[in-house]
């Protein structure tokens, strides 16, 4: 593949992302799954790199699932995303920061379909005003917390306490992107890179050290398609979704999978359980699975956050393999305690995949 | 004696001064490369005889030593002025002033930068090639994978930046496809145990021989043709090209993996053409071609009395419906200079 | 024009994603609900486009609008900037305002995701929390989850949530006050109405089959798989 | 229902590259016509047997070039053999042959 | 005791040939099904006994039909078979007349000359001497046209000859040598012993003016034995196992036995009695329009019998009767060739489930009316039954109008019986819940299967025929107008089903018919037939070029057919003489 051909199309789609003072607007699966990956990017924001950001206590889900999963019209969610800009307006600030792609691409959706009709955009508006009281103004920037992270991403490298290396041969870590369908496939120009060669994860692999996959399947979905694994009779799509996915990135043995999107983290990681379990498949090296890191987890221990803390044992896929790699130092003991260090038991071992 | 500048050194422009010239119309022929030819100078061979190009252009050079015709090559337009009298007056780049009772464009067109369509990767993975690249190949004889090995497995995709909104080119080429016909037919030749593909989305067989050298294309040389349009691209650890494409007769998704891809770029007007209208002050089509005064009667004639447009800075034209046009631009010159 | 034509016009999904489809394919070459059932989105958008009120119809009862994984790919590569996910979503609304959508195994299945997230949405203000991931629903998430869904209270600490406790931070209760703002959203713009219409439509085919709505009926809608979908 | 509540779907994409094109070789040195197909669907769209069922026989020889043996085993009985495609081809396919073609190749290489 | 070794190789021979011939015809006969092994029971001791004999006198021995269709053919036959029967017939009188009585062994008659005593005379032993050396002369010379045919074969009007491969050609030399043999060892007695007529005495003379025949005599009595030895032990393997073969045919045919789907012993027994005359080769359209020489019957006939790989030929037949029609020894050819297709189908309960019996007409009308699959890519014709119906006021229902059928009979012609037979049984359903007297068809394919595999119990009739009938009721008005009008008769119509009359009836009152040559069971195959599936488009045009060539040169101002196929067909090469049906011609006069 060549790298200036790639390198010329991200030229074209460097976006603009805001210094300072986000509102930050939080992910119903992130907090459910990955909640140290919230407060790494908190942490992170404020106190490694001096940013203003805020985390507001009033706002609510943006409904996106229930918009996805068709239960949630689109006035409704305009006008609960509406809300969101009043609370930022109120509280002061300009850009928002979504921690999630699917408010991300909603968020985009709904400013896009405002800019070409403003009828919407007026009805919304009072809509709002006539359920709240509140008025907005829309934000300035609009940016995924990836970008930010991306934003910084040389300014993190600079205070990194370990690299993506294999610190035991010094080869760099073979990492495998997943943006995240919304993030750019609906409008490729808000997205870092595009949406054939996104460049807002696979940045942050190369600046901290490390190597990127491309491999084949790279763009395809990772298979949430909301009603799709929402509902149980229909994971048999999610699953092979994903497992497509893993079968085209095999060959080339990544050391890890970063991702964009909370959700298509968490399916990453808990299929790679289920195809084990069902078919007795592992897509690891020796029967462990590819562990599989939100951006912010990855951000973290680059910076030397204990893992423990970033909430890497929420993970199914065993992450101790690249802890390994990277020489970072872990407690094993710590793993499934409580913060105080109480024992609350562990979870049981699946039967095929190694944990 | 009447004066006719034109501008563009293609096959149009320089058989539109060979006809002119023998009405005993003085010429000053206008090219910006050091050769006449214009795009001419990159095909291998032509449809659907299969002729050499080069045999084309070697006519079209020759018939251009007539003594009507002035040369001006390595030269471009810089400044176009029209005097009350419906004169023109052309400045050339190296400061040297053409006078003219009429302008003809010529000015034609460029093949669609291919690496647009970035989910096709050409330019990034390596064994992606335009049938540019690919005439090219021909000329050398040298039917490669980047590795060096024989392609075993070929794709030709059509309608790339043609019919495409997300490159803004809603027009159709009208040339790639019997041009993909005629490639995978080359290319077979060249190749005989080769499966060889053709994704097309409609075949647009447009001229005397195109349909029956489609069929031969099926029967004799066994190219397979696939409806359904190139939707992504990706490259293999073996730098092959994993395709998708919807096999849209079947309805079903359908996945191959090819060791050379080769993309049909369509034509898009060239930058000379967009300046000159610009220049000219002469409309142009929502598809970036000169917009002629009327698609039937006046297809040489733009808004601007005296300027006359002929070959592809139009529309796409095949080679005889260029030529065509160019003669047909140097009658309606002759009668205009005549009624003058 | 027929009422479900004249509907779908007016969905700004629609219109947003349909212009003209010269059928060549490109959505379905990239689908993942392509890729696994039997489905095609360049065909749906080829049925919109021939405009026949009658075989609308049919495709608003049927399971077919209901693959869709609204992944969106789709949108990045029509060369005639239609989206046929946009498509579908018009569809979808309109096969439940309507109450098509009771007629397809899939369809129904529109109950089961509004009680489950619709409700969640009106009770707790997120789409999803952890007490929703039960792990007898989701064997899928596997032991750690199940782990952590035993000792959510435990654990939750450990990783700086805030679970169901008032201010900021991950899992943070919402305030009365915000959901009180987040219900008059939803009934102002219509929210409630539409998820009451699903929960309607519903219930009548409930009755009809003899069963009841949140026990029987909501599991078959959430397990039930024919396995004709390929 | 097992104890999952599903199972991982099977992909309908036609893998062209592990696709058996071993009935497409001989059905092509029997029936060389088949090359010249253009997928117009006169065939189909006047055929005795689609009238009454799915039966498709341009989908049945594409799936044919596609290797995608599976759909012809399950289709390929329902043709009557009544020859009105062979009359509609506009390419002078052998329709009918291709159909013999495939039926005596599955008959030959029964499991 | 007349004796010598010499006759041994003869003796020895003619037993064994005698043995194998019985042994393998009741190996044959014993395979047939049961049905057929009644009807032989039955037919032995009745007048069709007396039928057979006269048939195989006329046909084996005077090869009548041959003579009919070449008389050079026909008497070159003749002169081996008839000239052979005459010289054994009065080989054995003489011996009779001579030995005063029947009983005298086998090869006495045959080396008479050898025995008898040259001065020894009997009543009419100059006659007999003479008679003999007539016959024999008489047979030199058809030997005599043989040779010439295998090397000029235009002389006897053919094309070509039968092509053979070198077996055929060793023993056709043994039996050419036979005569000859006799004629020398005949001489050389009469050279030495006086004896003989005009031919042998003559000749007996010449030789012994330059010829030790002492020395030579026995030698030749040797080799004739032995030639004759030869060619019996050499016979059941090669052609000329259609002498004794055709006579075991003409017997069984006309007992009633009959060839049916499978092939078995009869159709081995029909296999053995082609007597490779090459007539069909000459009537075969492949060979006249595409070149093609492998697959004619007598070629594909002695792959069968040769056990070589018939595969190919097997398909490659339009199965348009033409050589059947010609062929003089009868043979069921078509039946055969169809007998050899391999079916291909398997039968499920899945096999054609989809076609869904039809509801009980509750009020039946008189007539029910089939256009066929083909009709419906000829509206003209299915409008024109639709006019003349409602002309001749005809309570009619259309049954495949909406949602046809298949025949079946496109399945069978492949070899296809089984996947055919379930066709034909759902169709069956249909047609009888119509309720109908009489069912009309429009396709000639389908008005063959419907009689001949159907067991409907309505009355089936083309609508050439039931044209014909409306026509004769005065039912339907008439005016004959000037349209010149040539008739192609449909193979499966005219040879397949005997329908001749009708159609020619017909186009004679609404127009003005030119009789051709290809009139009635002479017809020409238009080559759109479905039998053939070896055949390419492009050769498939030939025939039907060269079809509507020979139409034309009639002159018609429309050539009439009345098959959907055959018009389809004829009509994609015939640009100046249009071609419609029958019915088209009826309905718009």
């Amino acid at each position: 593949m060549n790298l200036e051909g790639k390198q010329q199309v991200w030229k074209d789609y460097q976006k603009e992302i805001a210094d300072d003072r986000y509102y930050y607007a939080r992910s119903c699966i992130r907090q459910t799954f990955f909640p140290g990956s919230e407060w790494a990017y908190l942490d992170i924001l404020k106190n490694k790199l001096g940013k203003d950001v805020l985390d507001d206590p009033r706002h609510t889900t943006c409904t996106g699932i229930g918009y996805h999963s068709d239960v949630v019209p689109v006035q409704t969610i305009m006008t609960v995303v509406a809300r969101h800009f009043a609370l930022m307006t109120e509280a002061g600030y300009e850009n928002i920061t979504p921690s999630c792609i699917t408010s991300f691409g909603i968020y985009t959706e709904i400013l896009e379909t405002w800019a070409h009709h403003p009828e919407i955009e007026e009805q919304i508006r009072e809509y709002l005003w006539k359920a709240t009281g509140r008025e907005f103004k829309k934000p300035k920037n609009l940016a995924h917390t990836s970008d930010i992270i991306y934003k910084f991403r040389e300014d993190i490298a600079a205070q990194a306490r370990y690299k993506l290396v294999d610190v035991h041969t010094g080869r760099q870590l073979r990492g495998v992107d997943h943006i995240g369908c919304h993030y750019a496939k609906m409008f490729p120009s808000k997205g870092i890179g595009g949406a054939e060669f996104p460049a807002v994860l696979s940045g942050m692999i190369s600046s901290w050290g490390g190597d990127v996959v491309d491999y084949p399947e790279r763009r395809h979905c990772c298979g949430f398609g909301f009603r799709q694994y929402l509902v149980m009779a229909n994971r048999g799509y999610s699953v092979a979704n994903s497992k497509k996915k893993f079968e085209s990135m095999r060959p080339y043995e990544p050391d890890f999978i970063v991702a964009n999107c909370p959700g298509c983290a968490m399916f990453l990681d808990k299929w790679q359980y289920t195809i084990s379990e069902m078919e007795g498949t592992t897509y690891g090296q020796d029967g462990y699975g590819i562990p599989v890191l939100t951006y912010e987890e990855l951000a973290g221990l680059v910076l030397g956050y204990d893992p423990w803390e970033l909430g890497l044992q929420m993970h199914q896929v065993a992450v101790e393999p690249l802890l390994d790699k990277m020489g970072i130092a872990y407690d094993p003991e710590m793993k499934y305690r409580t913060k105080e260090g109480k024992d609350i038991g562990r979870p049981k071992c699946p039967t095929y995949l190694k944990v | 004696m009447h004066t006719v500048i034109i501008i563009g050194g293609g096959p149009a422009g320089c058989e539109a001064a060979y006809q002119l010239a023998s009405d005993g119309i003085q010429v000053h022929l206008i090219e910006k490369n050091n050769e006449t030819g214009g795009n001419l100078n990159n095909w291998y061979q032509l449809f659907p005889d299969r002729k050499n190009a080069q045999d084309l252009n070697k006519r079209l050079q020759e018939q251009l030593n007539h003594p009507g015709i002035t040369l001006h090559l390595g030269m471009e337009p810089s400044r176009v002025e029209k005097d009350g009298q419906g004169r023109f007056s052309v400045s050339l780049s190296d400061g040297s002033l053409l006078e003219g009772d009429a302008l003809l464009v010529a000015t034609g067109f460029k093949t669609f930068d291919a690496k647009r369509k970035e989910e096709y990767g050409y330019g990034i993975y390596e064994n992606v090639v335009t049938s540019v690249d690919l005439e090219n190949m021909f000329r050398n004889h040298a039917i490669r994978t980047s590795k060096g090995d024989v392609p075993r497995r070929i794709g030709i995709i059509h309608c790339v930046g043609s019919r495409d909104e997300k490159v803004c080119n809603f027009h159709c080429s009208k040339l790639c496809c019997i041009t993909g016909v005629k490639q995978a037919i080359e290319l077979r030749e060249m190749l005989p145990e080769s499966e060889i593909f053709c994704f097309y989305m409609d075949m647009r067989m447009f001229g005397p021989g195109y349909e029956e050298m489609y069929r031969e294309a099926q029967e004799k040389y066994n190219i397979k043709f696939i409806r359904g349009r190139l939707s992504e691209a990706a490259e293999n650890r073996e730098h092959q090209v994993q395709v998708k494409v919807e096999d849209t007769l079947l309805g079903r998704p359908l996945r191959v993996t090819l060791d050379l891809m080769v993309l049909l770029v369509g034509m898009e007007a060239s930058n000379e053409t967009q300046g000159m209208a610009r220049e000219l002050g002469v409309k142009l089509a929502p598809s970036g071609f000169i917009l002629p005064l009327d698609p039937h009667y006046g297809n040489n004639l733009t808004g601007e009395k005296g300027v006359f447009i002929t070959g592809c800075c139009s529309a796409p034209m095949n080679l005889t419906d260029t030529l065509n046009d160019a003669r047909s631009a140097a009658v309606c010159i002759t009668r205009y200079l005549n009624m003058k | 024009m027929g009422d479900i034509l004249k509907r779908l016009r007016e969905d700004i999904h629609f219109m947003e994603g349909f212009n003209s489809c010269m059928n060549c394919g490109v959505c379905t070459a990239i689908c993942p609900a392509a890729e696994f059932y039997n489905y095609d989105p360049r065909v749906i958008v080829e049925t919109v486009q021939r405009g026949d009120e009658g075989e609308i119809e049919e495709l608003l009862k049927s399971d077919t609008i209901w693959y869709c994984g609204e992944c969106m790919s789709c949108k990045t590569r029509c060369p005639r900037c239609n989206t046929p996910g946009l498509v579908i979503m018009g569809l979808r609304k309109v096969s439940q305002e309507l109450g098509y959508f009771v007629h397809s195994e899939k369809g129904r299945q529109q109950y089961a995701l509004k009680h489950v997230i619709g409700e969640s949405v009106l009770k707790r203000g997120y789409c999803v929390t952890p007490d929703l991931v039960k792990p007898e629903m989701h064997p899928e998430q596997g032991p750690v989850w199940e782990w952590i869904y035993e000792h959510m209270d435990d654990f939750y600490d450990r990783v700086h949530g805030n679970l169901r406790k008032p201010g900021a931070g991950a899992l943070r209760a919402v305030d009365a006050e915000s959901m009180d703002e987040l219900h008059r959203i939803f009934d102002v713009t219509g929210g409630t109405e539409f998820l009451n219409q699903i929960e309607s439509y519903s219930r009548e085919k409930a009755e009809e089959e003899g069963t009841d709505l949140e026990e029987g009926y909501f599991l078959r809608t959430y397990m039930e798989n024919s396995g004709n979908h390929q | 229902m097992n104890f999952w509540g599903f199972n991982i779907s099977e992909t309908r994409s036609i893998n062209y590259d592990t696709n058996d094109k071993d009935m497409l070789i001989h059905v092509l040195q029997e029936v060389p016509s088949c090359k010249l197909c253009i997928e117009c669907g006169g065939c189909t769209a006047g055929c005795t047997a689609g009238r009454l069922t799915s039966f498709n026989i341009r989908k049945l020889q594409m799936f044919m070039k596609r290797g995608e043996n599976k759909e012809i085993r399950e289709e390929l009985h329902k043709c009557m053999l009544c020859g009105k495609c062979i009359l509609v081809c506009p390419r002078g396919v052998d329709t009918r042959k291709m159909i013999l073609s495939m039926m005596k190749y599955i008959k030959n290489n029964q499991k | 005791m007349y004796y010598d070794n010499f006759v041994l190789p003869f003796t020895i021979g003619l037993i064994t040939l005698l043995v194998y011939l019985c042994v393998r015809y009741y190996k044959w006969i014993r395979s047939f099904p049961k049905i057929d092994r009644i009807k032989i029971r039955r037919g032995l001791f009745s007048r069709k006994t007396l039928v057979s004999i006269k048939e195989i006198f006329m046909e084996s021995l005077l090869h009548h039909k041959i003579f009919k269709t070449n008389p050079v053919l026909g008497y070159m036959h003749m002169t081996f078979a008839f000239g052979w029967f005459l010289l054994i017939i009065f080989g054995k009188i003489e011996s009779m007349v001579y030995h005063t009585s029947a009983f005298n062994p086998p090869y006495f008659a045959i080396f008479f000359r050898y025995f008898h005593p040259a001065k020894e005379t009997f009543p009419g032993s100059e006659t007999f001497a003479f008679i003999m050396d007539l016959i024999l002369s008489f047979l030199l010379l058809g030997i005599l046209l043989a040779v010439i045919k295998r090397f000029y074969s235009k002389m006897f009007g053919m094309k070509r000859t039968t092509k053979q491969r070198p077996y055929d050609l060793l023993v056709l030399t043994v039996l050419w040598l036979i005569f000859p043999a006799r004629f020398i060892a005949e001489s050389f007695s009469s050279g030495i012993n006086g004896g003989g007529s005009f031919l042998t005495h003559s000749a007996g003379e010449f030789f012994a003016t330059f010829l030790p025949l002492r020395n030579l005599s026995y030698g030749a009595w040797w080799t004739y034995s032995s030639l004759l030895g030869l060619f019996f032990l050499l016979l059941p393997f090669s052609r000329y196992m259609h002498i004794p073969t055709e006579i075991v045919y003409i017997f069984l045919k006309n007992w009633g036995v009959e060839q049916r789907k499978q092939y078995n012993g009869f159709s081995e027994i029909q296999t053995n009695a082609c007597s490779r005359c090459g007539i069909c080769i000459n009537t075969c359209q492949l060979n006249n329009s595409c070149d093609i020489k492998d697959t004619q019957p007598v070629y594909f006939l002695r792959r069968l019998r040769n056990h070589e790989d018939f595969s190919v030929q097997s398909e490659n037949c339009l199965l348009c009767g033409r050589c059947e029609a010609a062929c003089p020894v009868g043979i069921n050819l078509n039946a055969i060739r169809l007998s050899t297709r391999p079916d291909l189908t398997r039968v499920t309960k899945e096999t054609y489930a989809y076609i869904k019996p039809k509801a009980q007409a509750e009020t039946p009308a008189k007539v029910a009316y089939f256009a066929g699959c083909m009709s419906h890519l000829t509206p003209g014709i299915i409008r024109s039954m639709q006019e003349i119906f409602d002309k001749a006021k005809v309570n009619y229902t259309f049954i495949d109008e909406e949602e046809g059928v298949c025949c079946g009979r496109p399945q069978a012609i492949c070899g296809n019986w089984k996947a055919a037979k379930v066709l034909m049984d759902r169709n069956q359903e249909r047609i009888e819940s119509s309720g109908a007297e009489i069912l009309v068809t429009s396709c000639p394919i389908c008005y063959k299967t419907f009689k001949e595999d159907y067991t409907l119990k309505i009355k089936i009739m083309h609508h050439t025929e039931y044209i014909d009938m409306l026509l004769q009721e005065g039912k339907l008005p008439l005016h004959k107008n000037d349209l010149k009008t040539v008739f192609h008769n449909p193979c499966e119509l005219g040879r397949g089903c005997g329908v001749v009359d009708a159609p020619n009836h017909v186009l004679e009152q609404v127009s003005q018919r030119i009789p051709t040559r290809y009139d009635g069971k002479n017809s020409l195959c238009c080559g759109g037939s479905l039998a053939n599936t070896v055949i390419d488009s492009q050769q498939k045009t030939k025939i039907s070029t060269d079809t509507v060539k020979a139409y034309s040169a009639y002159q018609p101002d429309v050539i009439v057919t009345a098959c959907p196929l055959c018009k389809k067909t004829l009509g994609k090469t015939s640009t100046s003489v249009p071609v419609k049906d029958i019915a088209e011609i009826v309905a718009a006069s």
